[in-house]
């Protein structure tokens, strides 16, 4: 890093796309992914830390097993709230419409997505849909899940259309981004960005696109549908007039399966960028990891029912899914081993990306292969339903694609702000969310296992002590999440300046300054080889001026 | 096994199935164990080893051997599919219940379980089965969907509106099991409980034997069955209370025999026909109407004489009395024993 | 890809070439009509699913449709899909008028779909076909019938908001092309506009057969 | 992009247009001449085959995928593929289910609001 008379003075490479221009139009109005992507981080945190009140509310309810603290209807719809607000609201943008629409152009070297305009009206899409939804919960709460189960959510008292409402808007914020995300990869790619150079991150997230595109409009008519017969008693899903309940599990979980791939393929990306970033290493598998994303991509859409197997479902349609499910994970091996295989022979070094990776790692693992067992259709009958899944689907969407999210924040901070964070802090942090995370979750698998169903508001007596313990580990989760709010909100004024490659990174987007520029690259970039080619010539000796930097 | 069973924190093992489900579950369950702390290790192994020791320190370029990749695809998915196998074997034995089956049916609505023998009794909340003698559920659900669950028999099967779903089990374990509803279905969802209760063979025949139809649930109903099935028998009663009190009681018989209006009697779900000729479906909507308004569809027969109860009756006091007029079914339903809903002849596989 | 493509005034800043940019937009447009099927195969499945549980009674009820009106429709939709790509031609072609001409055709044919929806509906209603719970078609009181005519409306009233939308999209391209704004050699935003309208077509082929000529 | 770029320059003929539109006429004539007479099950498989063709001819000549890049024709076989697996998928449950009878009849009202 250059030298300079005030370390921590704001010498900023400049123009950068965050100071080029400062009225709040400029911000409002702008056609800048990178903004865009800046405004969609606040949006989704802020979903996020609302999303984990709740939850630490239902936690703190459940450390008695009686009536405590809040009413059964109020604790109903804090886990609507909660589930919504995490699945919809954070998870599913989480990755793609932050990271993705920052750093997919850069690293394919674009100036921007295809559609600069459908990117904005996507942000405002999903402000809208948000809005909405948490207006419309905590106004006249829906109590009926995030799963919206007929008949029960066409019948319930409590208002559940703006929720649906809400939700479908996001729906959309999510299709437009995908579009996007399809055509930016296919038409914006620079000279010499051939399909097999693409960043593994770009791999992931195209492969999310395209199950975004497909999966979200069904979604979308879904909601319509259950808005429709709760507004208007059309009785599309009711058995006395020839109507099916379980024809809506189908069309949900349609959507509702691959979404977990949604939200998990572009963590896998950012994973496959960190291990490779961190280990000084070409990527061990590059072939594999970034086909295994298309894998699961189409796997994906073929494994719903198995959320289905105890209802009603006929024995062959189970044993349909149940295989189809056993491909999906295969894929999902391909990757653990190539991403362990990187650090083979590599030069390792420690830092808080890593250390989530490790978290990752271990939590996607156990967190996968129980989902596996899961799948094993006869253990799904007494599972189905209990505390075993909600720990599994935790092990996923925290375990895994919370960790990859944070993987990615703490990883980029330096090109997206251009200062660095606290490194002790970070890995303090880690710690902290790391075991919070096995306090709060672990026992709830052996919950699941006692035989204690989900969405229960008082529940037998004797499972309380494990109870007891998974909501002192939601406490020191949500502790961790603070501290890592606390110093990166802190490093943003009094960080460190980081030159444009702190890590000393091969992959695409370091070549640009930090924070990047408003047009991403001075001059259109021209590729010869793979991200991460850390043993080419041309490679090392781009990172030798960067080191040399680094050194004076 | 015991310490595994242990460990996991699994209920008593109280029926037949839940010994093999036990099984499987105990080995894919460290398998998984097993190969996320390897994954986890080999992490920090490769890291441990490989670790950056000079700030400029590069790496040679490894890529994947192509026999690593072929392992790492073959080996999961052979290990998945045996999965898949043993389970899904299982699972079609969990599914299909073995001939001779003794059968019951099972009823679920907002938030209450409601059994019935083909020999005669219902009961509410308690499921009472003999032991060491496999057991059919045929199960179905009066609004929104449901699901049966015991966690000591490891079996569970969802009870969805308009459909029959079935499920099995065999206790050779007499005792009392806890029912749960595992599939959320509204504000009293965590209270949905009841209770299978395993009896020895020749005191569950004397139970039955005991049991004129409708006893059983007079019984349950007075029982520690939980706040949901008290209030539906307490409605009941405040229905019949209110019903006196208003005077409804001095045109309106209860045991079917003709006065100065329609008898109540089997009156909920009878199609009445109308002075005007046209016929209604007796329903809650209809019931309520006559009571505010009833001259609207006046029953072909009967004089116009009924007063509105407009303005004098509450909300909840009409409720009350057509749950009352909805308890009261007719005599013929009433001395035939209790059967299942109508359903086809049942394929059964062997 | 020189500096020269930049002087094209309808080349965004991040594109490198006129076709580069048309290739992205209609592969743009090709993604988004996926995905709009898609959203129809959710109501095509509802429909497939609900027919397979009530076979007789989904047959029966469709007798009670008016073929005339359907077969009608159909005729008009495809012409109208064949008048909008005449209109893309002749763009393409450089005769502006032509072009003008068979877009107002178009619209027009649109407006006649339309009119004829509004007079099937208003004669289904006048027998007392009406989805859901209004439903009180004397003839036929079967458990399921209510429920295909609420699919049957379900999915021609969504279709026809698309016909509505799709009238919008032409007639702002109608009003590029009368200003010179899509013109021989730019053609994208009529050539999507049309891509848009075909989708529309599509969906009413396959809405024509499960909809009106169940046996 | 070559063969994009190819397409932004070719445009093809009026004649084609034409003769798929009388085919489309064509089609629906028959479609339509297949409602009357009972054909079963074959009549819906049949007009379910003639819709494809219909739609396939739509896309090819007026939505021009005929002429245009592989990528989009890939975007259109996908689509179908995954409408396909959503409707495949949920009919074959439907129609494998344990029925020992489908209960007809009200089922208990739900209290709305």
């Amino acid at each position: 890093m250059r030298p300079s008379s005030e370390p921590n003075s704001p010498v900023y490479h400049q123009p950068n796309y965050l100071g080029h221009e400062t009225s709040v139009r400029s911000w409002l109005l702008t056609h800048d992914h990178k903004r865009i992507a800046i405004m969609f981080l606040g949006g989704v945190l802020t979903a996020f830390f609302a999303g984990g009140v709740f939850a630490l509310v239902l936690r703190i309810k459940l450390l008695v097993p009686g009536k405590f603290f809040i009413s059964a209807l109020a604790y109903n719809r804090l886990f609507t709230l909660h589930g919504v607000t995490m699945v919809f609201l954070f998870l599913v943008p989480a990755v793609p419409s932050v990271f993705g629409n920052f750093f997919l152009p850069i690293m394919i070297g674009a100036q921007d997505v295809a559609f600069p305009r459908l990117n904005l009206l996507s942000f405002y899409l999903y402000v809208t849909g948000a809005a909405i939804a948490l207006f419309g919960m905590i106004w006249n709460g829906a109590d009926t899940g995030w799963t919206f189960y007929t008949p029960y959510s066409t019948t319930t008292p409590t208002d559940i259309v703006p929720v649906l409402l809400g939700v479908f808007l996001v729906g959309f914020s999510s299709i437009v981004t995908g579009v996007n995300f399809i055509v930016t990869v296919h038409t914006l790619r620079a000279p010499g960005m051939t399909w097999m150079r693409l960043p593994l991150f770009v791999w992931g997230s195209y492969a999310t696109a395209v199950v975004q595109v497909v999966a979200t409009p069904v979604l979308g008519m879904t909601v319509l549908l259950v808005a429709v017969e709760h507004a208007f008693d059309f009785g599309i899903f009711d058995p006395a007039r020839g109507g099916d309940p379980v024809l809506f599990e189908h069309l949900f979980w349609f959507y509702s399966h691959p979404a977990v791939y949604i939200m998990i393929l572009p963590a896998m990306g950012v994973i496959s960028e960190v291990v490779a970033c961190f280990s000084r290493k070409n990527p061990f598998g590059y072939e594999a990891i970034a086909f295994s994303s298309l894998g699961i991509g189409f796997v994906g859409f073929l494994t719903w029912g198995h959320h289905l197997f105890v209802s009603g479902q006929s024995t062959f349609d189970a044993g349909v899914f149940g295989v189809l499910s056993m491909l999906v994970a295969v894929f999902s091996a391909i990757k653990v081993f190539n991403w362990v295989g990187i650090m083979y022979k590599g030069s390792v070094s420690f830092k808080t990306p890593l250390a989530y990776v490790f978290g990752f790692l271990f939590l996607f693992v156990f967190g996968g292969m129980t989902g596996v067992a899961l799948a094993t259709v006869l253990l799904d009958v007494p599972w189905h339903d209990t505390y075993f899944v909600v720990a599994h689907f935790h092990f996923i969407m925290v375990g895994a694609s919370l960790m990859g999210f944070l993987a990615a924040l703490h990883y980029w901070f330096p090109k997206m702000f251009g200062r660095m964070y606290p490194e002790r802090f970070g890995i303090a942090a880690f710690f902290l969310v790391f075991l919070g995370f096995l306090v709060t979750f672990i026992p709830q698998f052996l919950l699941g296992n006692a035989g204690m169903p989900r969405r229960y508001y008082e529940y037998p007596a004797h499972f309380q002590p494990l109870h007891v313990v998974s909501t002192v580990g939601s406490w020191l989760l949500g502790l961790g999440f603070l501290l890592i709010l606390a110093y990166l909100v802190w490093s943003l004024r009094w960080g460190e300046i980081a030159g444009p490659n702190p890590w000393g990174s091969e992959g695409f987007e370091w070549r640009t300054p930090s924070p990047v520029g408003p047009e991403n690259y001075d001059e259109t970039p021209v590729f010869t080889h793979r991200p991460h080619a850390y043993d080419l010539v041309e490679a090392a000796e781009y990172r030798r001026r960067e080191l040399g930097d680094e050194r004076d | 096994m015991s310490f595994l069973h242990w460990i996991l924190f699994l209920p008593p093992q109280a029926s037949t199935a839940s010994k093999w489900i036990d099984q499987l579950h105990y080995a894919i369950i460290t398998t998984t164990m097993v190969a996320s702390t390897a994954v986890a290790l080999a992490a920090v192994y490769l890291f441990v080893r490989y670790r950056r020791r000079s700030p400029d320190q590069l790496s040679v370029r490894v890529e994947s051997p192509p026999w690593f990749e072929a392992t790492i695809i073959t080996v999961p998915l052979t290990l998945f599919l045996a999965w898949f196998y043993v389970g899904y074997v299982g699972f079609v034995r969990v599914r299909r219940p073995p001939p001779g089956a003794m059968d019951v049916y099972v009823m679920a609505k907002q938030w209450m379980w409601k059994f019935s023998y083909p020999e005669g009794p219902n009961s509410i909340g308690v499921l009472r089965v003999p032991a060491r003698k496999p057991v059919r559920l045929l199960m179905t659900s009066r609004d929104v969907i449901h699901s049966f669950f015991v966690p000591a028999f490891r079996i569970k099967e969802d009870l969805l509106p308009g459909r029959y779903t079935e499920s099995w089990f065999q206790s050779d374990l007499p005792g009392r099991y806890e029912l749960l509803c595992a599939e959320y279905c509204g504000l009293q969802h965590s209270l949905m409980r009841g209770e299978v209760e395993v009896l020895e063979p020749s005191e569950f025949d004397r139970w039955l034997a005991s049991q004129e139809r409708g006893i059983a649930e007079r019984q349950d109903m007075g029982g520690p069955i939980g706040p949901p099935a008290s209030d539906q028998a307490n409605l009941v009663a405040e229905g019949l209370r209110i019903a006196g009190q208003a005077g409804c009681l001095e045109c309106h018989t209860v045991d079917g025999s003709p006065h100065i209006g329609p008898t109540w009697l089997g009156l909920y779900h009878r199609t009445e026909l109308l002075e005007t000729g046209q016929s209604v479906f007796v329903d809650e909507a209809y019931m309520t109407k006559s009571m505010m308004d009833p001259m609207a569809d006046v029953v072909a027969g009967f004089n116009p004489v009924m007063p509105t109860f407009q303005g004098k009756l509450t909300a909840p006091e009409t409720a009350a009395i057509v749950e009352y007029i909805k308890s009261l079914r007719s005599r013929e339903y009433q001395s035939k024993p209790a059967e299942g809903p109508l359903y086809a002849p049942i394929f059964r596989t062997k | 890809m020189t500096e020269a493509t930049h002087l094209e005034p309808h080349l965004a800043h991040h594109y490198q070439s006129l076709a580069q940019q048309t290739h992205a937009a209609r592969l743009g447009m090709w993604v988004f009509l996926g995905s709009e099927a898609l959203l129809f195969a959710a109501l095509f499945t509802g429909l497939t699913v609900y027919r397979t549980l009530n076979g007789s009674v989904f047959a029966l009820a469709s007798q009670h449709l008016s073929v005339a009106f359907g077969t009608a429709n159909t005729f008009v939709l495809i012409t109208s899909s064949f008048t909008v790509v005449l209109s893309l031609h002749f763009l393409q072609a450089g005769r502006k008028g032509l072009s003008l001409f068979f877009l107002v055709f178009t619209i027009a044919l649109a407006c006649a779909f339309l009119t004829i929806k509004a007079f099937e509906w208003l004669h289904d209603f006048s027998e007392g076909i009406f989805p859901g719970p209004y439903y009180a078609q004397k003839e036929l009181q079967l458990p399921g019938a209510a429920m295909f005519y609420t699919f049957y409306y379900l999915m021609t009233g969504l279709h026809g908001l698309h016909v509505v939308a799709g009238m919008g999209v032409l007639a702002w391209c109608t009003g590029l092309v009368a200003r010179g704004d899509c013109h021989a050699g730019y053609e994208t935003p009529l050539e999507l506009g049309a891509m848009y309208w075909h989708l529309v077509d599509i969906i009413w082929i396959f809405l024509y057969p499960l909809l009106y000529l169940i046996t | 992009m070559e063969s994009s770029e190819l397409s932004y320059e070719h445009h093809p003929s009026l004649v084609r247009y034409v003769i798929v539109w009388l085919a489309l006429l064509v089609l629906t004539t028959l479609t339509w001449r297949l409602a009357y007479g009972d054909h079963g099950t074959a009549g819906l498989v049949i007009g379910m085959l003639i819709a494809t063709t219909k739609a396939t001819l739509v896309a090819l000549f007026f939505m021009h995928l005929w002429d245009q890049s592989g990528v989009n024709r890939l975007v259109f076989v996908v689509a179908l593929v995954y409408a396909g697996i959503l409707m495949g998928l949920t009919v074959t449950d439907v129609a494998t289910r344990f029925t020992p009878a489908v209960a007809r009849g009200p089922t208990l009202p739900v209290p709305k609001r």
